[in-house]
């Protein structure tokens, strides 16, 4: 149905509509017309250069993660002022993590994750995408990092996209 | 307020003017960049200074003078057209004679071009 | 009250941006200053949103909206080039 | 009516003539004599007139603010010139038939000719000085081109050249001695300059206006010291030498004399000027001739010598010398005319003009020797030849000059010299070249009589010699005396036209000229010795030397000025920029209202500092290039900070949009150059672009200062008021752009767009060779790293909304189309970063130049569209539509005008920056979509 | 108001973004519609020239916003004059790069057409800031027929061109603030009304805004001593854009003219004749230097760059008097110098041409082809652009002559015109004598062919030399007439009533 | 507005500036570029964020209307920060930025 009105990314599309009415003032006749047709035209205009749908096997534990991953800025950000501000060097490291993630976006998604909680930030990702480097500020064990990606943010992941 | 805002235009021409007389292309594009920030801020202080007077109908009591933002606004357009303009000439420049002095010369003879990416070399 | 926050916040960002100056003229390698500089962009959204605030206008909210569009395209741009010299290939 | 017609007849010959050169030689100089025929017949019926003393007028306006107009005049003096111009005239066709060889193009030679003849005849007849200006150095121009007619031949293109440049700029001293004459009497036409002669004389700038009118005529009589050129324009083919450089052109300077004598002539300054500078030349003349191997550069000399003479004449300032000069001019045209025509003769019939060479002639060509005697003794001044009457009269004048003291000597003295050195080189003209023993080694041997036409010339002209010579009152005296009296302005003195006047002091001193000419020819071996100690100096090659020494200097000094260096010109640019602001400011003082300045907040104190130090450090550190750039951005980012600071938030917006796609621009370009510089300039040039740099910076502190400082009342009140109910929007700024001067806004997008064309045009096929490595590092393997592709694709659509957003709203808030355009076009620079060219382009289906083209169109188009209002361009219109369900929306045209800017901006910005990206040898996409 | 006054500035326009969309069209079609622009242009110029002739000041509002407030266009005599002047010139620049020229570069046409938009836009306008805009148009379009064609000889003196354009740029911007920051408005008129109210304490600040001006008007004129980069630059462009290049620093000069006499003329007060003072000695600095330049120059095309500037130097001189004898003498030469050099740029691209690798080099070189025919256009173009009779640069000259004064100034003017013609005439007779006369032996291998539009246009060009002399009364007339209404700015200042369609928008 | 807002108010901004400071002293004291790296990715992103969320509810409350700009800017700054410190660390290692003795570990070759 939704193909059919030519909707080549409906999730997207509705993010957009939602932007949309985020961005007019107030929900409005105008906002909501202008709303349905940037969703309808802009994805058609970007269709050739995100081609593919985002895999999501279970969308809705999307929210879920988002909520984690909001929780663990904030602690992650605190910790790692509290680092900043305290005297003494902190314990650097530079670890490979084996992904278990296949794709590209899901790699991604973690990665993003991984940089943007607790001491860690991802450096790179190799060139078959099996191993993630990151970088950890402050640490005594990789393989608690490790474990602690792995079970807390991968294992979300597979679980949406596989 | 006014005297920082001229000392930062002057600090501005002051660097623009140094670089546009200087031997190499890339200054010389910087130096008209920062000329033109300076350019622009002087224009667009013509209007004198504001403070939360955007010309914006409803938005405040009293507004600041539109027509030198307009101005302005088309000076950082055409300004920005220039440049690249004439960064894609001294690229022009830079190939058609292997070096990139604003005269186009080769470097002189035996005289080591050194190259070093910036950051690194202190 | 608020008023006073705002100030004391406005110099709080205030301080953090001449903090990143520092880092972003000390270097000591290029990625050092972009990534001051990249810092520097976040804080001018947020000084710009304090500004609005203290103007009680939100006319200057797409300004900051526009400095997390463009900051991030700029950064980009220059880890590109530290790490492969052309940007655009 | 006719006078016009007489002066322009040869013109059009000039145009006509060539067209008959597939009639052959003889059509077309037939053809060519047809204005001189025409003209003769034309002036004919005016005789009557003048022979009663009166003048034929003819004008014309042309241009009358300027005084100049086509004003012709026939009198004697202009009457006898006209003839002189037009007889010799036809004998020259006729000799020129035969003269030059059947290879050359005679067409061309008849019509620069009668070019000539044209503007010869427009000088003699102008009754306007301009126009008779016009016509000099029309002359010198012809002549110029026929001096060169064999211009395979270096001697002639130096020969020629050195004749325009003396004749040329003795032309413009004329024009400005003229234009002072016109000046003294508030017009150019000749009666009223004439008749102004008391008033010029008296008028204080008559000295410098005769002397650079003097200056005009004596380039173009050859008159010492400018007399060299002469002699040297003798490569000129033969007929052009006795048709200029005899009878003609030579005498338009000595014309001058004449025509201007009433205005002119009779102060002590004229006296001076004219008389000893005429006794220079025909001295030197005539002595130089002597020593001439060549048979044509004795010619030439002896004619400077001539016209030397006859200034000296005009130089007296008695009317009798005047009359004396008028006839020595007929005398001289005749018989140097027809010794040309000789010379040319044995020229082409021997190919040598050498006299050591040529020997003999008499047995081989009686009949033109005995011609050619006859002139040379005219030359020399024998009775019963018509040289003789004028040279007697000569004598007389020169005894009758009343120089106080032994002065008095000198003019009889010089003239018998000079008639001494006269007779000794007619004697060799005739000794030398007739008897004088046998040919030597002539290219062309035996030689021959020439053809029968080409002597009928110098016959003609031969018998006139002796008329004169014989019957002078009856052949010449009525013209020679409406001459005269035209010269003197009425007033003929009493004279005789007979053929002796008895036993008298000039009589004698001919004879002592006879008889000490003989005898120094006979004694000329001793003279040659003598001559021969004196290096000669070669004017030519003085000239040619004078002349690249010129050129030489003047390109020294043009490189030296001019030295291709941008940093000096751009050095003279601010330094004229600091002089002139400088000095009214230092002048005035610049006035400091200190009402203005309000305190500061240290958070915009801190941004301030941090500009400050950027754009300097920017400054210091530039040879460090990637963090000169980064500087850069700061001091960018912080001026749109400034802008926000201050009111502006579209500024800022535009400024950090504009400068991120500026930076990714620079970084573009530093691919390829090097990433740090050596140190290019030494301690004290840095110091002084310091110092310059510095003043510069100063000056604008001081200028804002002063500004910022004082009240101000603008035209924005307008804008204000009308943004909202004439403009539809409540954003004035972007109202100001798009509306009330949205012709700016035009132009701007018109400038965006054409540059993007021209970045386009220019790299289309520019090779690069960028860094293989990054200073020995290999760079990174991966280009297209995962994270960036991945968030980058996403953030299209996004930053596809907020554009959308920005521009809709830009009328009433802030944003607007060149914004929204930026934003789009650098989520699409993002995509090109993140996947590469050859991956985005793939998904761009239209052409960058398509949308920078439709982006114009809109915004034109719609400009354009009030004209089927009939309202002016760009004129807006707004409304305000209520929809069901939808609401309230405002549809402003403004609106498509904006979008056309939002095209154009991606259009350009993208084309730009893709130019630059195809450089890079990665892209495999450089003829993709251009393989046409 | 008279739609007739937007035709110079929209046909160009539409006509220009017509061939942005036909980059990939068959040569042919570009060509024609590029061709038919450049006539309509020309029409469109010969009837702005009659209307203006009336005398009177015609605005045009765009928007249909009254004056200050809104753009107008402004068509005087001097205005459809310079517009004409350009057309004209640019019909034949145009014609000639059809012979090939235009062929490097699919936008050519565009940039050709946006160019004479970015002039006609800076002859008409009547508002400060606009000039600007019209400036940097005409620039941008400059600088990418500078750079079109390709080689590696033209970026250098390219590059020279543009960073000091856009140094002129920012001054430009700068002065206009200066000005703006006192008077409050930009409108040209307004300005003349309001400079001469200005109070003494700001006057320092205008005067050094108008000063500066002058340094910008300097730079695009080429006045010593900011002439410098034009004779590389122009010796350097190809032929037709070389030849429209010729009224490229006329632009600076009507600029001057059109500043000078309406906003610092006679009425400005304290402001009155703002820098005039400079000019006439900077003017005769200027000419003696391109004299120097032209004697001393090693090709044709060079050559005939430092003529350009001897053309500067002449017609600021003129101006500078002050006069209007001396205005209407400088628009008179205007006229002759913009158009012959302009044929003679074009004539030495036919020389180069048919020399092979001599090229227009003033040196000795094998016998050209169409050798006659080439010379006999030399002839005239030198003829004409040293002043000798009979042709316009002779009474060009007188004019100018004739307008001085007696007086030092008279004394100056006169010195140096005429003995820089003398110069000028040595340089000319040299350069003509060893390109055209001087050869060694053997053939050119290769060498163009003349079509019939190359020469054509070249020849018209040229003949304007003649042209000129037969209409020079009633061209003269108007000039004249030119400078009265140029000197008597008050009734520009009418068109700040300009009667707006309707009862508004 | 009333009392208690202003505290929240006021407790967001002072935290969101205290944040950044943070942020940005760690970017100042930090020993070595890859630990730099930390501070702006997490405190100066929750710093610009309180300061956003005291915004929005300052302009909800004082304009009555919901205007959402803040949120899409925290999305933009959420989406993109990771990638930018993903790009400079990248850099980094290709450039060879030198790590203090502490660090366990290397970066990659690039
Ligand atoms: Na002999
Ligand atoms: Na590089």
């Amino acid at each position: 149905m939704l193909d059919r009105l030519n909707f080549p990314q409906p999730c997207l599309s509705l993010i957009l509509f939602v932007v949309w009415q985020v961005l007019s003032d107030g929900v409005s006749g105008a906002s909501v017309v202008m709303g349905l047709m940037l969703a309808w035209l802009i994805p058609r205009l970007t269709h050739g250069f995100w081609p593919e749908r985002p895999p999501f096997r279970k969308p809705w534990k999307m929210a879920g993660y988002l909520l984690l991953v909001t929780r663990d800025i904030v602690t992650a950000s605190i910790a790692v002022t509290r680092l900043i501000l305290t005297p003494g060097r902190p314990r650097p490291v530079f670890i490979s993590y084996p992904l278990t993630l296949q794709n590209p976006l899901a790699i991604s998604m973690l990665a993003s994750t991984i940089s943007l909680t607790p001491g860690t930030v991802s450096a790179d990702v190799s060139d078959d995408n099996k191993l993630l480097l990151i970088h950890s500020l402050d640490t005594e064990d990789e393989q608690k990092v490790i474990d602690t990606i792995r079970n807390r943010y991968e294992s979300r992941l597979l679980e949406m996209f596989q | 307020m006014e005297i920082a805002f001229a000392f930062v235009i002057g600090a501005l021409t002051t660097s623009g003017v140094y670089l546009l007389l200087r031997a190499r292309t890339f200054p010389v594009v910087m130096g008209l960049t920062l000329l033109s920030y300076g350019v622009n801020l002087f224009l667009f202080s013509t209007g004198r200074l504001a403070t939360g007077q955007q010309p914006i109908i409803g938005s405040t009591e009293t507004y600041t003078d539109p027509l030198p933002q307009a101005l302005v606004l088309t000076a950082i357009v055409i300004g920005f057209a220039m440049t690249a303009f004439v960064v894609v000439l001294s690229l022009r420049s830079l190939a058609d004679h292997d070096d990139d002095h604003v005269d186009g010369r080769q470097a002189p003879p035996g005289e080591p071009v050194s190259e070093n990416r910036g950051g690194q070399n202190q | 009250m608020i008023t006073t926050a705002l100030y004391i916040t406005i110099g709080m960002v205030m301080l953090a941006v001449l903090l990143n100056t520092y880092r972003l003229l000390r270097g000591p390698d290029a990625p050092d200053r972009v990534l001051a500089l990249d810092t520097l962009y976040i804080n001018a959204i947020a000084l710009i949103i304090l500004l609005g605030i203290t103007l009680g206008t939100r006319l200057y909210l797409e300004a900051a909206l526009l400095i997390a569009v463009m900051g991030f395209v700029g950064t980009v741009a220059m880890a590109k080039y530290l790490k492969r010299g052309s940007v655009i290939e | 009516m006719s006078l016009p017609l007489v002066v322009f007849l040869p013109f059009i010959g000039a145009i006509l003539a060539p067209l008959f050169a597939q009639g052959g030689r003889t059509a077309i100089a037939i053809a060519s004599s047809v204005p001189s025929v025409i003209a003769l017949a034309a002036l004919y019926p005016h005789w009557s007139t003048l022979a009663g003393g009166g003048i034929v007028l003819n004008t014309f306006e042309w241009m009358p603010a300027m005084g100049l107009s086509f004003s012709f005049r026939l009198d004697g003096l202009s009457l006898l010139f006209a003839l002189l111009i037009l007889i010799i005239g036809l004998l020259i066709i006729l000799y020129a038939r035969y003269y030059l060889k059947p290879h050359e193009n005679i067409a061309k030679f008849y019509s620069m000719l009668l070019c000539f003849q044209g503007a010869m005849l427009g000088i003699v007849m102008s009754s306007n000085l301009l126009l008779m200006l016009i016509f000099w150095e029309l002359t010198s121009l012809v002549s110029f081109l026929l001096i060169s007619f064999w211009n395979h031949k270096q001697d002639a293109r130096r020969g020629a050249r050195m004749a325009l440049a003396v004749t040329g700029g003795g032309g413009f001293a004329l024009l400005a001695g003229v234009l002072m004459l016109g000046n003294i009497v508030g017009s150019f036409e000749l009666d009223d300059v004439l008749a102004a002669g008391a008033l010029i004389k008296s008028h204080e700038l008559y000295p410098i206006t005769l002397t650079l009118i003097l200056l005009g005529a004596f380039t173009k009589s050859a008159q010492f010291p400018f007399h060299f050129w002469l002699p040297h324009a003798m490569q000129a083919p033969t007929p052009v030498s006795a048709y200029l450089h005899s009878a003609t052109m030579v005498k338009a300077g000595v014309f001058l004399l004449a025509r201007l004598y009433p205005a002119l002539a009779g102060t002590e300054q004229w006296f001076y000027m004219v008389s000893f500078t005429g006794m220079a030349t025909l001295l030197i003349g005539a002595y130089v001739a002597m020593f001439k191997h060549d048979l044509k550069g004795l010619l030439a000399h002896s004619t400077v010598s001539h016209l030397g003479l006859i200034t000296l004449l005009f130089g007296m300032g008695t009317k009798l010398a005047a009359v004396a000069a008028v006839f020595h001019i007929i005398n001289h045209a005749t018989f140097k005319a027809s010794l040309f025509m000789a010379a040319g003769i044995i020229d082409h019939e021997t190919g040598t003009r050498d006299m050591r060479r040529i020997n003999g002639l008499w047995r081989f060509m009686p009949h033109t020797a005995t011609l050619a005697m006859v002139a040379a003794s005219s030359m020399a001044g024998v009775p019963l030849l018509n040289g003789f009457l004028s040279k007697e009269m000569f004598f007389a004048e020169s005894l009758a000059l009343n120089l106080p003291g032994l002065w008095a000597w000198l003019p009889p003295i010089v003239a018998t010299l000079a008639g001494i050195f006269a007779v000794a080189y007619s004697a060799r003209f005739i000794h030398d070249v007739f008897f004088n023993g046998k040919p030597v080694d002539l290219p062309v041997y035996p030689p021959h009589e020439p053809p029968r036409y080409m002597k009928i010339p110098v016959e003609v002209l031969v018998f006139a010699c002796i008329m004169v010579g014989v019957f002078p009152a009856f052949s010449v005296g009525p013209l020679l005396y409406s001459a005269a009296s035209a010269t003197l302005g009425g007033n003929v003195p009493e004279y005789h036209l007979t053929i002796a006047h008895g036993f008298n002091l000039p009589l004698m001193m001919s004879i002592a000229a006879f008889v000490g000419g003989l005898v120094m020819y006979s004694q000329r071996q001793r003279f040659f010795d003598f001559h021969a100690r004196f290096r000669e100096i070669d004017e030519k090659a003085v000239f040619e030397s004078a002349v690249s020494w010129t050129v030489d200097k003047a390109n020294r000094l043009t490189a030296m000025i001019e030295n291709g260096s941008l940093q000096r010109y751009a050095l003279l640019l601010v330094l004229s920029v600091v002089a002139v602001a400088v000095m009214p400011l230092a002048d005035q003082g610049i006035h400091i209202g200190s009402s203005g300045i309000r305190p500061i907040d240290w958070p915009t104190l801190a941004g301030a500092a941090i500009l400050i130090v950027c754009a300097l450090g920017t400054a210091a550190m530039h040879r460090e290039r990637f963090y000169a750039l980064v500087l850069l951005s700061v001091v960018g980012l912080m001026v749109a900070m400034g802008f926000a600071r201050f009111s502006a938030p579209d500024l800022a917006m535009t400024q950090l949009s504009v400068e991120v796609v500026t930076i990714v621009l620079l970084m573009l370009a530093l691919y390829y150059m090097p990433a740090w510089a050596p140190v290019e300039s030494c301690r004290s040039r840095r110091f002084r672009d310091i110092v310059i740099s510095l003043a510069a910076g100063a000056g604008m502190t001081l200028v804002t200062l002063a500004m910022l400082t004082e009240p101000f009342t603008s035209i924005s009140e307008f804008f204000l008021e009308n943004s909202k109910t004439g403009g539809g929007g409540t954003n004035v700024v972007n109202v100001i752009l798009v509306d009330f001067r949205g012709f700016d806004t035009l132009g701007e997008i018109a400038v965006l767009g054409i540059a993007a064309l021209g970045i386009y045009a220019m790299l289309r096929d520019t090779v690069m060779t960028p860094p293989p490595s990054d200073h020995g590092r290999a760079w990174t393997r991966d280009a297209y790293p995962l994270m960036l592709q991945q968030i980058a694709r996403p953030m299209l659509p996004l930053a596809l909304m907020v554009s959308a957003y920005i521009f809709l709203r830009g009328h009433n808030l802030p944003g607007g189309g060149f914004i929204a355009g930026l934003i789009t076009a650098v989520a699409l620079v993002l995509q090109y970063i993140a996947s590469g060219m050859v991956r985005t382009q793939e998904r761009i289906t239209f052409r960058y130049h398509n949308v920078i083209g439709l982006g114009l169109l809109f915004a034109a188009g719609t400009g354009a569209a009030s004209f089927a209002f009939g309202y002016p361009f760009l004129t807006s219109t707004f409304e305000y539509l209520k929809w069901p369900v939808v609401g309230k929306f405002e549809v402003a045209s403004a609106l498509f005008f904006d979008l056309g800017v939002y095209l154009a901006v991606i259009g350009a910005t993208l084309l730009a920056l893709v130019s630059i990206g195809r450089l890079s040898p990665h892209s495999a996409i450089k003829s993709h979509k251009e393989s046409h | 108001m008279n739609p007739w006054l937007t035709a110079p500035i929209l046909l160009p326009l539409f006509g220009g973004i017509t061939q942005i969309f036909m980059g990939y069209a068959p040569v042919n079609l570009r060509r024609t519609l590029g061709l038919i622009t450049t006539v309509l242009l020309v029409c469109a110029s010969a009837v702005l020239v009659m209307m203006a002739d009336d005398g009177s000041y015609r605005a045009y509002a765009f928007g249909n916003w009254q004056p200050p407030f809104g753009i107008v266009l402004v068509l005087d005599r001097l205005a459809a004059l310079m517009v004409l002047l350009t057309s004209v010139l640019a019909l034949f620049c145009h014609i000639y790069s059809l012979g090939g020229a235009d062929g490097e570069n699919r936008q050519f046409h565009a940039l050709f057409l946006f160019q004479l938009m970015g002039l006609n836009i800076a002859f008409l306008t009547g508002d400060l800031f606009n000039l600007f805009v019209a400036f940097e148009v005409l620039l941008i379009a400059s600088y990418g027929l500078l750079l079109h064609g390709g080689g590696t000889v033209r970026t250098v003196p390219g590059l020279h061109y543009v960073v000091l354009n856009l140094i002129g740029s920012s001054i430009f911007l700068i002065s206009v603030g200066m000005i703006y920051s006192v008077t409050g408005t930009l409108n040209m008129a307004d300005l003349a009304v309001k400079i001469p109210r200005v109070s003494a304490e700001q006057l320092p600040l205008v005067k050094a805004g108008g000063m500066m001006l002058l340094v910008v008007f300097g730079l695009k004129a080429a006045i010593l001593p900011l002439c410098f980069w034009l004779p590389r630059a122009y010796a350097a462009a190809t032929a037709p854009v070389a030849a429209l290049f010729a009224v490229m620093t006329k632009v600076g000069i009507y600029a001057i003219l059109r500043v000078y006499t309406l906003i610092f003329g006679d009425t400005a007060g304290e402001l009155a004749n703002l820098g005039m003072d400079w000019i006439f000695p900077l003017a005769l600095i200027t000419l003696a230097m391109g004299v120097i330049g032209a004697i001393g120059a090693a090709n044709l095309k060079t050559l005939i760059a430092w003529q350009v500037i001897i053309s500067v130097g002449t017609l600021l001189a003129a101006i500078s008097l002050g006069t209007e004898a001396g205005i209407s003498a400088a628009l008179f030469y205007l006229l002759h110098t913009t158009w012959v050099v302009g044929g003679l740029f074009l004539l030495a691209d036919l020389v180069a041409r048919q020399r092979g690798s001599a090229s227009d080099g003033i040196v000795t070189a094998p016998r050209m082809h169409n050798r006659t025919l080439l010379s006999v256009l030399f002839l005239f173009g030198a003829v004409a652009a040293v002043g000798l009779p009979p042709l316009s640069g002779f009474f060009a000259k007188l004019l100018i002559l004739m307008a001085a004064e007696p007086g030092a100034r008279m004394a100056w003017l006169w010195s140096v015109v005429l003995i820089g013609g003398f110069l000028t005439l040595v340089a000319y007779s040299r350069a003509g004598s060893i390109v055209f006369w001087r050869n060694t032996e053997g053939h050119i291998e290769r060498h163009g062919t003349l079509t019939r539009s190359v020469t054509f246009s070249t020849g018209a060009l040229i003949s304007a030399g003649v042209i000129l002399v037969i209409l020079a009364g009633p061209i003269s007339r108007y000039t004249d007439a030119t400078a009265a209404q140029l000197l008597d700015p008050e009734q520009y200042t009418e068109i700040l009533e300009t009667q707006m369609v309707g009862e508004g928008n | 507005m009333n009392q208690a807002l202003e505290i929240l108010l006021s407790i967001l901004l002072l935290t969101g500036g205290f944040f950044t400071l943070a942020g940005a002293i760690g970017l100042a004291r930090l020993p070595d570029f890859y630990t730099r790296l930390h501070g702006p990715t997490k405190a100066t992103t929750l710093g610009v964020g309180a300061i956003m969320i005291s915004s929005l509810i300052y302009f909800s409350v004082t304009e009555g209307s919901i205007n959402m700009t803040e949120i899409l800017i925290m999305v933009f700054l959420v989406l993109t920060a990771p990638v930018s410190a993903n790009m400079m660390a990248k850099a980094a290692m290709h450039i060879g930025v030198r790590t203090t003795e502490e660090t366990r570990g290397q970066g990659w070759d690039q």
